[in-house]
């Protein structure tokens, strides 16, 4: 208090103003940095780690990411023939392991970070034109939110978040 | 004289300024804090037991996850223990690439620290601004690893890949940009009244008493003891760079919010002859061969490092099988948090709140 | 390292062996009786940073680890005590470095280690009630437990699963 | 005798050749029409705020704000109040019921009271009540007793800590502004607002006769609007949400409405008492009324664009600092402040 009663012109407080309004009216370098998701997306590095996919053609189902794998997220499974990795991406920690050690090197990530869902409502939303959206694309909209995984859902049946 | 009643206020797990799950038991006279009892363990995930079934390679995606602001310091720690354990060494380009991304994640910390202290005590927008730019460092580092918070870059041996096209360009240019940023900070935030008013002369700790209950880091440092592991137990390649530990003697908040501004700007300059270094020195960064099935020697090892938040350890024991036998972790949050009650005491709970911010914990630090 | 002679001199039936780590830091086994008094020499002769506490389970015997750190003299020793599983009890150092105090909880409360003198010698990171120590070599990782809220609000350890509100955990398992 | 609204309707209406003379009826459909009106302006206006700000506050936070629903989320405050609207109410089990549902009203109508004397522009008066400035000073100290009915009745220690703390602070900064309203009286020499107006009009601002009053006036304003750095009502990182975190759904919407209006009131008491009200250059060919009323807007608005500026670049400030600075610092310097305007009047100066 004793501190206060000397700086009467709050001198520091009108510094953080002039800052604050620098941005507000982006004087400088100082520019929005939003990236409207449904309708702008932002660049995804090269060695990003999305879903896995594997080329079917030259995997010879060894099972090496099977053991390498921290969590126990991939199971060698019969699929048409042949033996390929199955990744529960729920169980999925996205560490790399299994890329790294895959001795084909077909074990890899692709840029992929959404599923099928989250596409479908991010179509409905960036088909509506300029920001103003119908009410149906409204409720598929708000669907697509409630069903992030934050909402209890009735037992017995699967969040959509880890149901991918 | 009117009679008070003491009463206990519980506050968390889940509250809007503990940073995670961490609950207060507070007792308290009216707003004045009389004691503090911390109740731990909501995100207690049991890394070390699961170190103990993973293999050396299978447990840096973990690490990633304890202190998951600055997992590559994570990484390093746990890295260096292991390459004690075996006596690896690496390539000296792979070590400044790992001087270089630490530091980086030292200024991602720190970013976020400033951030959400200022964010507890309810100016939004300094929060706004550190994320803005630890956006642009955490989309250099998505582009060495791929991911931008779980890294799993630094693993025994060196690191994950070496730089990608185009890397020494962004960073040069980024750290180009970012000591004017971290002027603004300061010009917003620095002489701020208010906020000297909030933070000046509360949450004292001595130096003494710093140093008997084992805080580290900025923490440390605040309290007037100049130590940093980096400069006194160096590692890595520190020894040969140059750059100075921040110390302030005020032993207050104010004093340890400043300390972590100048590391930022301490790390600016470390991270800048780092990336000079890469540029010079040719040749790999990591051991050229990494066994998937590594079994290290029996024998103990244990290694420390200045992690952002403070002295980030890891104790290893092997019996000499693939799996380590033992991991133990020495998390700074955890040491820095003990030391809290003993801060707080006979402030206001508004206190509380900046005391705790500038401990700068991490729940995943805390709990394991 | 002569603190480690410092002490074998200065303690005479204290150390039982001397020996260095994989990474150079040398360590001293010393006998659990001397502990404290011990860790009292190290303080004194500037060691005054107490970097951690481990508990080991060795399935025959078990240790604590005690990794120092001098400010002053900027050197590392480690000390060792060596207890008796069937019943691990060592000397709390509380008394020595403060810091100390978080540290012996989580060793007690993860690996079962009594600290005797110690002021508050209670689980820190798991629930009071828990059973077992997890970080010990024989715990049981097949039995599930559960927190669940008791009546008045406290909390709960259980392995009986169907009181679980959230019934789905048990889905997810398989 | 100044013009109301009401005598503005009246005459409108005998334009139109509808006139009617004692009968009760249509005196009291107007009034109701008027009352619905003021109602409806200000929930606008407290929507507008409500949009500003987080506009404001974004862009100061290098980002961009609500985009989505309609152009520039204009039309985010509307599907805020649908989402309130729509919550679930919960009463907690242990709250005094009765209180606990009164609380919001409290708080509400006091708030919405405020605007009865205020002129927002030539003729757009509801009651020139001759004790104006008085009036909105008593009326808007009810809303403490509904903060600290709210904090009590919830039954949760963060609402009544917080309450309490709302409950001080609103106190400790009702007087230095009472103080510094009287300075102002004191040179108008009516407690009318529409005479504080008029008379900026004949002399000049008031915040050029009285700038320290005006400073002071200024910081007690934001204490009494809890905006940062004063918001102790919420202190958000401390008490969760202050004496309304029980609340939820229409209650809390009534708290948030009252919120938003007691920003809009005691804005629009500022823009009067300092910054001469409607007063402003006309332009030919616009109606007095709706110049006059732009003129009130944006002074209103500027004001509150002030105060979220503000919000944007500092934090809180602690409670007993806040109590001190009001008792020890604002209170003798609005002491002072009346004191010398006092000698001023008195020696014919102003």
């Amino acid at each position: 208090m004793t501190w206060i009663n000397r700086n009467w012109l709050m001198l520091g407080i009108m510094k953080g103003l002039v800052v604050t309004i620098k941005h507000f009216f982006k004087i400088g370098n100082r520019p929005v940095v939003t990236v409207q998701y449904p309708y702008e997306r932002m660049e995804i590095a090269q060695r990003f780690r999305g879903l896995h996919s594997v080329d079917k053609n030259k995997c010879i189902g060894c099972g090496i990411c099977e053991m390498n794998c921290p969590n126990n997220s991939i199971q060698i499974v019969r699929h048409n023939k042949g033996w390929y990795p199955q990744v529960k991406i729920g169980q999925c920690m996205f560490c790399g392991l299994c890329v790294d050690t895959c001795p084909m090197g077909q074990f890899q990530f692709i840029h992929v970070i959404t599923t099928r869902l989250h596409n479908k409502a991010h179509k409905q939303v960036k088909q509506s034109k300029g920001g103003i959206i119908t009410f149906h694309q409204l409720l598929e909209y708000l669907r697509f939110n409630l069903t992030l995984g934050t909402v209890p859902h009735n037992h017995g049946q699967r969040g959509h978040g880890t149901n991918f | 004289m009117t009679e008070t009643e003491e009463f206990t206020l519980n506050v968390g797990p889940v509250h809007p300024s503990t940073h995670g799950v961490l609950r207060f038991v507070l007792r308290m006279d009216g707003e004045t804090i009389k004691d503090t009892e911390m109740v731990l363990g909501q995100l207690h995930r049991g890394l070390e037991k699961i170190a103990e079934s993973r293999s050396y390679l299978q447990f840096v995606p973990y690490t990633d996850r304890l202190d998951y602001i600055s997992g590559m310091t994570n990484n390093y720690a746990y890295t260096k223990a292991v390459e004690d354990l075996a006596g690896i060494t690496v390539p000296r380009r792979g070590e400044y690439l790992r001087v270089l991304v630490m530091e980086l994640g030292r200024i991602v910390n720190h970013m976020l620290f400033t951030g959400t202290l200022f964010l507890d005590l309810a100016a939004s927008t300094p929060i706004m601004y550190c994320f803005r730019d630890r956006h642009n460092i955490l989309e250099l580092f998505e582009s060495l690893s791929g991911a931008r918070i779980t890294f799993n870059y630094i693993r025994p041996g060196g690191v994950r890949g070496d730089i990608p096209e185009g890397f020494i360009d962004k960073t040069r240019a980024l750290l180009k940009e970012l000591p004017s940023r971290i002027d603004e900070y300061a010009e917003l935030l620095n002489d701020n009244e208010i906020i000297k008013m909030r933070l000046k002369g509360i949450g004292m700790l001595n130096p003494k008493d710093a140093i008997n209950y084992g805080v580290t880091g900025p923490m440390l440092r605040g309290s007037g003891v100049s130590h940093d592991i980096r400069k006194d137990d160096p590692y890595s390649v520190y020894d040969e760079l140059d750059f100075k530990v921040c110390t302030r003697s005020e032993c207050d908040t104010y004093a340890r919010y400043i300390i972590r501004m100048d590391e930022m700007r301490e790390s600016l300059h470390i991270a800048e002859q780092a990336l000079d270094a890469i540029e010079r020195l040719q040749g790999p960064v990591s051991t050229s061969y990494f066994p998937r099935i590594f079994k290290p020697a029996r024998g103990e090892s244990y290694s420390r490092i200045e992690a952002p938040k403070g002295e980030l350890g890891f104790y290893i024991v092997s019996d000499g099988s693939e799996h380590p036998y033992r991991v133990k972790i020495r998390s700074p949050s955890f040491c820095n948090l003990m030391a809290l009650p003993q801060m707080v005491k006979g402030l206001k709970i508004s206190d509380l709140v900046a005391v705790f911010g500038i401990v700068d914990i991490c729940l995943g630090d805390v709990d394991r | 390292m002569n603190i480690i002679n410092d002490v074998k001199n200065r303690f005479e039936h204290a150390v039982v062996e001397t020996y260095t780590q994989n990474d150079g830091k040398e360590g001293m086994l010393i006998k659990k009786e001397s502990l404290v008094d011990v860790c009292g020499f190290l303080y004194k002769s500037g060691f005054d940073h107490l970097s951690m506490i481990s508990g080991m389970d060795y399935v025959e015997w078990m240790e604590v680890v005690y990794h120092v750190w001098s400010y002053t003299r900027k050197e590392n020793v480690v000390l060792k005590v060596k207890l008796d599983r069937s019943m691990p009890v060592v000397d709390s150092v509380v008394s020595v470095w403060s810091g100390a105090d978080w540290m012996e909880r989580e060793t007690y409360d993860l690996i079962g280690i009594t600290f005797e003198n110690h002021p508050d010698l209670r689980r820190i990171l798991l629930p009071e009630g828990w059973i077992g120590h997890p970080l010990r070599k024989d715990y049981d990782l097949t039995v599930d437990q559960y927190v669940i809220i008791g009546e008045d609000g406290s909390d709960v350890v259980t392995t009986d699963a169907s009181k679980l509100l959230r019934k789905e955990v048990l889905h997810d398992r398989n | 005798m100044t013009q109301t609204i009401y005598d503005n309707i009246v005459y409108l209406l005998s334009l139109v050749g509808i006139s009617f003379g004692d009968s009760i009826v249509p005196k009291i459909i107007i009034v109701l029409l008027i009352a619905v009106l003021l109602l409806v302006g200000v929930a606008l206006m407290v929507m507008f705020f409500t949009w500003m700000e987080r506009k404001v506050l974004g862009h100061v936070q290098v980002r961009r704000g609500p985009m989505i629903t309609g152009p520039h989320g204009l039309l985010q405050p509307i599907v805020d109040g649908i989402k309130l609207l729509t919550k679930e109410d919960i009463t907690p089990k242990r709250a005094d019921k009765w209180l606990y549902f009164i609380a919001p009203l409290i708080v509400f109508v006091p708030s919405i009271l405020v605007f009865i004397p205020m002129p927002f522009g030539q003729g757009a008066i509801v009651s020139d009540l001759p004790v104006g400035i008085l009036y909105i000073m008593a009326i808007s100290a009810i809303s403490p007793v509904g903060i600290l009915v709210a904090g009590w009745a919830s039954d949760n220690k963060y609402a009544l800590l917080g309450s309490l703390r709302a409950v001080a602070q609103d106190i400790s900064y009702e007087i230095p502004m009472v103080l510094t309203v009287i300075g102002v009286v004191l040179i108008t020499g009516s407690l009318s607002m529409q005479d504080i107006v008029l008379a900026q009009g004949e002399k000049t601002w008031f915040v050029f006769l009285q700038p320290l009053g005006f400073i002071i006036f200024l910081i007690a304003a934001i204490a009494e609007m809890s905006r940062i750095p004063f918001d102790l009502h919420e202190s958000e990182s401390e008490f969760v949400a202050g004496f309304f975190t029980e609340y939820s759904g229409m209650k809390f919407a009534f708290f948030f409405l009252a919120e938003y209006a007691h920003l809009f009131g005691i804005s629009a008491i500022m823009a009067t008492l300092y910054f001469g009200g409607w007063q402003g250059p006309l332009i030919p060919g616009i109606p007095v009324v709706i110049m006059s009323i732009g003129w009130f807007t944006i002074k209103v608005l500027a004001i509150v664009f002030f105060t979220i500026w503000l919000r944007g670049t500092v934090p809180r400030v602690r409670v007993d600092q806040i109590l001190s600075i009001g008792w020890k610092v604002m209170i003798p310097l609005a002491l002072l402040n009346l004191f010398i305007t006092g000698l001023l009047v008195a020696g014919g100066v102003l």
